[in-house]
């Protein structure tokens, strides 16, 4: 077989790639037939007879389908609900599903196909930033829109996504305050090795060096690593005498650390720990004898008490099951819906520079407070701190008089500091330097 | 004093835990050369037996909770067992020889394994007992017929496509009733949460420190299992033939040795022992679909580094990478040279590696440098059978 | 019969058939280069162009496995080497003093040393293959020269790939970490990379590089270094006693394999728009080699196609049925191994095209026994007896 | 050639391997002249395999050393050893099984062995002319685009010598050649061994006593590790020791 090319090869050959090309034609042809109305970008879209359709991007496999998914039911529930209210401009939404599969560069691929070929209004999706930095440029090049649910580092302010998680200002930076005020000044940093708690550790730092405290140590585990008797021994080496630990890690890594930090005796009265990637969910999965007394920085609890709460904490469980817990990322995700809902309200189109526009400054009263969507498509927030309890759910131990207004750019990374960003204002965009800063 | 006290227990609690995990392993590719990256996932499955049987505890109240330990690991061991056993007979039994492909064939065992315990539900279950029942049942039926050898693959390639269909179709419109005991999953993708009993969860107080109990625990079992590996290789009649055959397997068949029994049962041990090992990573770690991942690598480089058909290899190289992975992790190495400004080059260095991330490069790296001097491993295998 | 007469006509027909297999290979190249563009949404040709380029790295894992026997779970590391050189050329695409946007971030303000280099697009081109290859050449070095082998060398090449995922993925302040390094919206040579001319261009260009690197593959495999190759997977001590020194081999044809697998890198970051330490997945490793198992090994042309059939499969059915689509991938890699185990081209050669021919009448009807038709021995004596 | 007779080709002084202890060669000397056939008999165990083991290489000597042609061969792997003109045959034939029959003799008959030569390099028309050649030798002409996989047991034994003849070397080591064979395939071995060695050196390891009166000159007998006794046929058939060691029962032996 090594040498030459007979007549059956060619036939294989031949064949192959025929089958090649038909197959891929037949995967191409029928979704473009009709749809494609010239408009390659997808400007307007998502409006077909009575539906308008909305693309739902998260990764229903791969490592990171156990959160994203929580997140993807706590959409549908808000499309659910509105639809039966009548829907947006009358017409029902149709959620178009698509598995980002935990790869980033699927993420692109399924958000290009979902601007493209399902030519959705609006795209709710992400949990990760390297899955949001991914899709980034898709949006933009696409002049498409993103509504993201998740708390991140920040240091991003883009035209066409709208974050209706915390920024670090919403968060960490209040957490660290608090601890600072109540808990002490030794600060031992831990997180998983990536760029969430390694953006946010540079924060924390900068935070700390400003403000009178100390970084007596900081550690990264490998994402997926359980093994963390080095850090726990790193930890008793820095603070003998006990500190705060500020916990950044993700998944995996968090059982492993609590586990085996109460085996090692770091107790919560000695060693408190503030988390800022544990919620209700993550509790139960850890298991909460390992986790009562530490402490966990949101803009919602399972406990806030709002009658908007009662009433969608209620709801969630009669659709999925009465043993199930909300959290703040699926808060987050339920009311973007409804944001995007009044902004097309409000638009009265889905053309997705007037929902642009009128998204900004909409007002939602929120399981967890009153929201406002900001000029920096950032969500003005209630900033709590909850303490685990034993019931598994958060005792909110604090929480800000009033919403908190977000900072796109952060203003203790020297980097950032006296930008701001402003969308309601073409001449100052994404990233412009305040004057009086 | 007390520092380094400290340190080597930390460092063998680190390699104990990889010495359990893979012990297993190692006896596996000692006897079939046959590496098994389905490994972490039978630990895994020895994870969730471990959680099932902690839930069923707490029906029985407090006082029996704080024993499910005690049940979980024979527990883990016979359910991770019959799924080695299940895998050596239907897949690696016919791939002998051929140890790349077997690799292949257990990373796809490995992925539906993952998937498994991310869907499985009533639905599933009763699907996959359908299809045996059909499949298995029509070839018992079959095989009673006189022409059989004649039918053989006729007979297969008609009752499997035929049975795979009809238990599919059962599946879907039994979950088209909806009942939400069949069709709800058992454990989801969501990791599960399996707590220590109590008494575990503390620790024994050494100064400023504290000795984890489950870390104890976890070392007492490693020479538990270390000590009934060694009684039953070195001492029982199947152990005799397990090292008969690792030895020479043709000589073996010819003295009347069943080698396929042997293959199967010390798949099973390798795999029961996997089961121990999932056990016990639950006292510290995580338990979900993807819990066995997390460790196999780590378990692979005990193997390579200890060598094959030779335990004792394999604990010293658990023990070692364990401290040496804790020595280079936890700072020590780095504080070491601190003190003097000479060697502050060094100081720099493995401090930039001290990041517990950057330690797993260092570990590899020491791991490629000791394999120019051992290639095959600590302990390895002399004479002429060694290389051919 | 004279040996040399034979010989000589033997090879002359396989000189005319080397012909015919560039002619067909070219003409294949020409119509998906051609008709393609014209059939397919930029879309799906994007996909198939990410396709080809995935294929290029198959034909760099095929030379190792299925020709030298040394099973590589560790392709991903050249891959991703490959592509962020290339990425890290369209990072720099920016005025003179600035540095890319990311390292602000981080608080770096200047450039890391190893970027400087990329900033030239020439030595870039070279990086591309140059350093995947010496990285593969010197791991290579270090395991083959002391006779690690079989599924140990496996596992070092997987455990290699996690180190390069881990350094990676905690590097933000080197390279931007797990966010990775985007390309879409970076110029090459003036067009945005994301713009659909440039990436109808790196369509062409990876149509290209496949056709180039198949047959740099189609080369190497044939005469004396194809066939030492297969010698070393087949017994390589007794290659050692014959007087080769088969680590020298193996590092080579490692370290091409390693340079396909970063060219296959560059091509498929440029039109995915992203490079991650994603690429340095175990998973995505392991799952190039069941391309070439789908395909069937040592058959360059069977890693092309099951690298087509199975990422087609894949975007398909992980559309459909997102839940169970590792049980599919699963369930391939067990039919592969113990069903298929020379893969779909394999299959057909040996089965399924004599059997079709067969039952289309053209094959020969058998006189003898089969075993007795194949014999040179009997064929010359009925050569003679007919003459 | 008579003049050359005298000379060494392949000197053994105190040569011991010792593996974990168990001595697979103890104090071995030995050697043979350039154009000797010389035949290595011994019970199960004698230390026969490793003996060719450290010849060519693969086993390092604990003590002692090999010399060929006047050179220690301690600092040298396996190919270097099989370049400086050794070549040796195993046991069960090892050919390549995917490569035909001709084209296992090209990559046998190569001159050119380094890396890139290999590659670059065109077999050259000597080249087919000795593979042709050599090929008549064996008697496979008709079989020579034959995968090697498809021929018979003895077929392969005969092709493993052809390939190692095809290296040219200066000294061949030939181990069990008629193992498993028929009379007739052993007798054409025979035949075709002692052909060879009117040009080479050649050192035959073997139990088949009748295959070993049909070409033995001198016969050296191993047992334990140690040299027992050399000498022709009938001194080594009548020696005490030797049939003490092949028939006496007192003699523990190691498997």
């Amino acid at each position: 077989m090594s040498n030459g090319l007979g007549r059956r090869k060619f036939l294989l050959y031949g064949s192959a790639a025929f089958g090649t090309s038909l197959l891929l034609k037949s995967c191409s042809t029928p979704p473009e037939t009709g749809t494609d109305t010239g408009n390659g970008d997808g400007a307007t879209g998502g409006e077909n007879g009575d539906t308008i359709k909305v693309g739902i991007l998260h990764s229903l496999s791969g490592t990171m389908a156990i959160s994203e998914t929580t997140v993807v039911e706590a959409e549908k529930l808000a499309i659910k609900e509105i639809n039966e209210a009548g829907g947006v401009l009358g017409k029902q939404i149709e959620a178009v599903v698509e598995d980002g599969a935990s790869d980033w560069p699927t993420f692109a691929e399924k958000a290009a196909k979902l601007i493209v070929r399902d030519q959705v209004a609006v795209v709710f999706g992400c949990w990760t930033s390297a899955s949001r930095k991914a899709v980034k440029d898709v949006f933009e090049s696409k002049d498409h829109m993103l509504w993201y649910p998740v708390q991140y580092e920040g240091q991003e302010c883009s035209k066409n996504i709208f974050y209706t998680g915390a920024a670090p200002n919403q968060q960490i930076e209040p957490a660290v305050q608090w601890l600072l005020d109540n808990k002490g000044t030794d600060f031992f940093l831990v997180g998983s090795d990536y760029v969430f708690p390694r953006t946010a550790n540079t924060v924390i730092k900068e935070q700390l060096k400003a403000e009178g405290g100390n970084t007596v140590g900081e550690d990264y585990l490998p994402l997926g690593s359980t093994e963390v008797t080095p850090i726990i021994t790193k930890i008793q080496q820095a603070l003998p005498d006990g500190g705060i630990i500020f916990n950044t890690l993700n998944g995996d890594s968090n059982v492993a650390f609590f586990k085996q930090m109460q085996g090692a005796g770091l107790t919560p009265d000695k060693y408190p720990v503030m988390s800022v990637s544990i919620a209700e969910e993550e509790v139960r999965q850890i298991g909460k004898e390992f986790l009562i007394g530490h402490y966990a920085s949101w803009n919602y609890f399972q406990t806030v008490e709002t009658p908007e709460n009662e009433k969608w904490v209620q709801a969630f469980k009669a659709e999925y099951g009465e043993d199930r817990v909300t959290n703040d990322p699926m808060e987050a995700a339920y009311i973007m819906v409804y944001l995007w809902k009044q902004a097309v309200e409000q638009a009265g189109t889905t053309d997705l520079e007037a929902v642009r526009q009128a998204a900004i400054g909409q007002e939602f009263q929120a399981p967890e407070g009153l929201v406002t969507v900001n000029p920096n498509h950032h969500l003005s927030k209630t900033v709590r701190i909850g303490q685990v309890r034993d019931d598994g759910l958060f005792d909110i131990v604090w929480s800000t008089d009033e919403p908190v207004a977000p900072q796109a750019w952060n203003q203790y990374v020297p980097a950032t500091k006296g930008y701001a960003c402003d969308w309601s204002d073409p001449s100052k965009g994404e990233r412009f330097k305040v004057e009086d800063v | 004093m007390l520092e380094l006290a400290v340190g080597i227990f930390n460092g063998f609690s680190i390699g104990s835990v990889l010495l359990l995990a893979a012990l297993g392993l190692a006896i596996v590719f000692g006897l079939m050369g046959v590496i098994n990256l389905a490994h972490g996932e039978l630990m895994m499955l020895g994870a969730y037996a471990t959680f099932v049987v902690q839930n069923i505890f707490q029906g029985f109240g407090d006082g029996a909770l704080n024993l499910y330990i005690f049940v979980a690991l024979p527990v883990a061991f016979i359910v991770s067992a019959i799924a080695g056993l299940i895998l050596e007979r239907g897949v690696i039994r016919f791939l002998y020889g051929r140890p790349l492909e077997t690799l292949l064939a257990t990373w796809g065992i490995s992925l539906i394994l993952r998937q498994f315990v991310r869907s499985v539900n009533g639905v599933l279950v009763l699907g996959i007992v359908l299809f045996c029942l059909l499949f298995f049942g029509g070839l018992w039926f079959l095989s009673k017929r006189t022409d059989w050898e004649r039918i053989r693959t006729a007979a297969i390639s008609a009752l499997l496509p035929l049975s795979l269909a009809i238990s599919a179709v059962a599946g879907v419109l039994v979950s088209k009733t909806g009942v939400e005991v069949l069709t709800k999953p058992w454990f989801s993708a969501r990791n599960v949460d399996v707590t220590p009993p109590a008494w575990l969860r503390g620790g024994f107080s050494v100064g400023i420190y504290q000795l984890p109990y489950s870390r104890i625990f976890i070392i007492v079992l490693t020479v538990l299992c270390l000590l009934g590996i060694y009684w039953f290789l070195n001492r029982s009649i199947w152990g005799l033939r397990i090292r008969a055959v690792t030895q020479n397997r043709e000589m073996s068949a010819c003295l009347g040795i069943p080698t396929d029994t042997v293959d199967a049962l010390t798949f099973a041990i390798g795999s029961g022992l996997a089961g121990i090992a999932g056990c016990a990573i639950t006292l510290l770690g995580s338990v979900g679909p993807n819990t066995g991942q997390n460790y196999i690598v780590d378990v692979f480089m005990v193997v390579v580094v200890g060598g094959v058909g030779n335990l004792f290899g394999t604990v010293i190289a658990a023990l070692a990478i364990g401290i040496v992975t804790y020595l280079i992790g936890s700072g020590t190495l780095a504080l070491m040279f601190s003190n003097s400004d000479a060697l502050q080059p060094l100081t720099d260095f493995f401090t930039f590696f001290a990041a517990t991330s950057m330690a797993k490069v260092m570990v590899f790296a020491l791991i490629i440098a000791f394999l120019q001097v051992k290639p095959s491993g600590i302990f390895p295998q002399k004479g002429r059978t060694a290389e051919l | 019969m004279n040996a040399e007469v034979g010989n000589f006509a033997k090879r002359q027909q396989q000189k005319k058939q080397q012909i015919i297999e560039l002619a067909i290979a070219i003409g294949l190249a020409l119509v998906f280069a051609i008709v393609m563009p014209a059939l397919l949404s930029a879309f799906r040709l994007k996909l198939l162009g990410r396709f080809v380029a995935l294929s290029i790295v198959a034909l760099g894992l095929d030379l190792i496995w299925g020709y030298t026997g040394l099973l590589s779970l560790g392709h991903g590391i050249f891959f991703a080497l490959g592509g962020y050189a290339l990425a890290m050329h369209l990072k720099l695409q920016l005025p003179e003093g600035q540095i890319p946007e990311f390292f602000t971030l981080y608080g770096v303000t200047e450039l890391p040393w190893f970027w400087t280099p990329f900033y030239s697009f020439p030595l870039t081109i070279v990086a591309i293959f140059v350093i995947p290859a010496i990285v593969a050449g010197l791991l290579g070095y270090l395991v083959f020269r002391n006779r690690i082998k079989g599924v140990y060398f496996s596992i070092l090449t997987q455990a290699a790939l996690l180190v390069f995922f881990n350094f990676f993925n905690g590097q933000q302040k080197l390279i931007n970490g797990t966010n990775g390094l985007k390309t879409d919206t970076e110029t090459i040579f003036g067009v945005l990379v994301g713009s659909e001319g440039a990436q109808l261009a790196f369509y062409e260009i990876s149509l290209l590089g496949l056709l180039l690197v198949y047959f740099l593959c189609r080369w190497l495999t044939t005469g004396r270094f194809g066939r030492l190759l297969v010698a070393i997977r087949d017994d390589e001590t007794r290659v050692r006693f014959t007087g080769y020194d088969p680590t020298g081999y193996k590092v080579l044809v490692f370290a091409i394999s390693g340079a396909i697998a970063g060219v296959a890198g560059a091509l498929y970051t440029v039109q995915t728009g992203i490079i991650t330490p994603s690429a340095m997945e175990v998973a995505f490793s392991i799952e190039m080699v069941i391309w070439v198992a789908v395909g069937g090994r040592a058959t360059l042309i069977g890693a092309i196609i099951g690298t087509l059939l199975v990422r087609l499969g894949q975007t398909f059915l992980s559309e459909q049925f997102p839940e169970v689509w590792l049980f599919f991938q699963g369930a391939l890699f067990l039919l592969v191994v113990t069903v298929l185990p020379n893969g779909i081209f394999g299959w057909a050669r040996d089965w399924g095209i004599p059997k079709l021919r067969s039952l289309l009448g053209l094959q020969e009807q058998l006189i003898t026994y089969p075993a007795l038709e194949q014999d040179p021995e009997i064929q010359q004596e009925r050569e003679e007896l007919e003459r | 050639m008579s003049e050359q007779t005298t000379e060494k080709i392949l000197e053994i002084d105190n040569l011991t391997v010792s593996f974990d202890g168990f001595k697979a060669l103890n104090d071995l000397n030995f050697s043979m002249n350039v154009g000797e056939l010389r035949v290595v008999i011994g019970p199960n165990g004698a230390g026969k395999t490793t003996f060719l083991d450290v010849i060519t290489g693969k086993v390092k000597p604990t003590e002692g050393k090999v010399y060929f042609q006047g050179q220690n061969l301690r600092p040298y792997n396996e190919h270097q050893i099989a370049r400086m003109g050794i070549g040796r045959k195993f046991q069960t034939p090892r050919v390549y099984l995917n490569l035909t029959v001709r084209e296992n003799l090209d990559l046998a008959s190569n001159r050119q062995k380094g890396v890139f030569r290999t590659l670059l390099g065109k077999p050259t028309k000597s080249d087919r002319r000795t593979v042709n050649g050599l090929l008549e030798t064996i008697g496979l002409t008709a079989k020579a685009e034959l995968q090697a996989a498809l021929l018979s047991h003895g077929e392969k034994q005969r092709l493993e010598i052809g390939m190692l003849v095809a290296q040219s070397p200066d000294l061949l080591l030939v181990d069990e050649p008629v193992a498993g064979l028929t009379d007739e395939e052993t007798e054409n071995v025979g035949n075709l061994l002692l052909a060879l060695a009117q040009s080479h050196s050649i050192v035959v390891i073997e139990h088949d006593m009748e295959f070993v009166r049909q070409i033995a000159r001198t016969v050296s007998v191993l047992h334990q590790g140690s040299l027992l006794c050399e000498g022709n046929m009938d001194e080594v058939q009548n020696d005490p020791r030797v049939i003490e060691v092949y028939l006496g029962e007192q003699e523990e032996e190691a498997a």
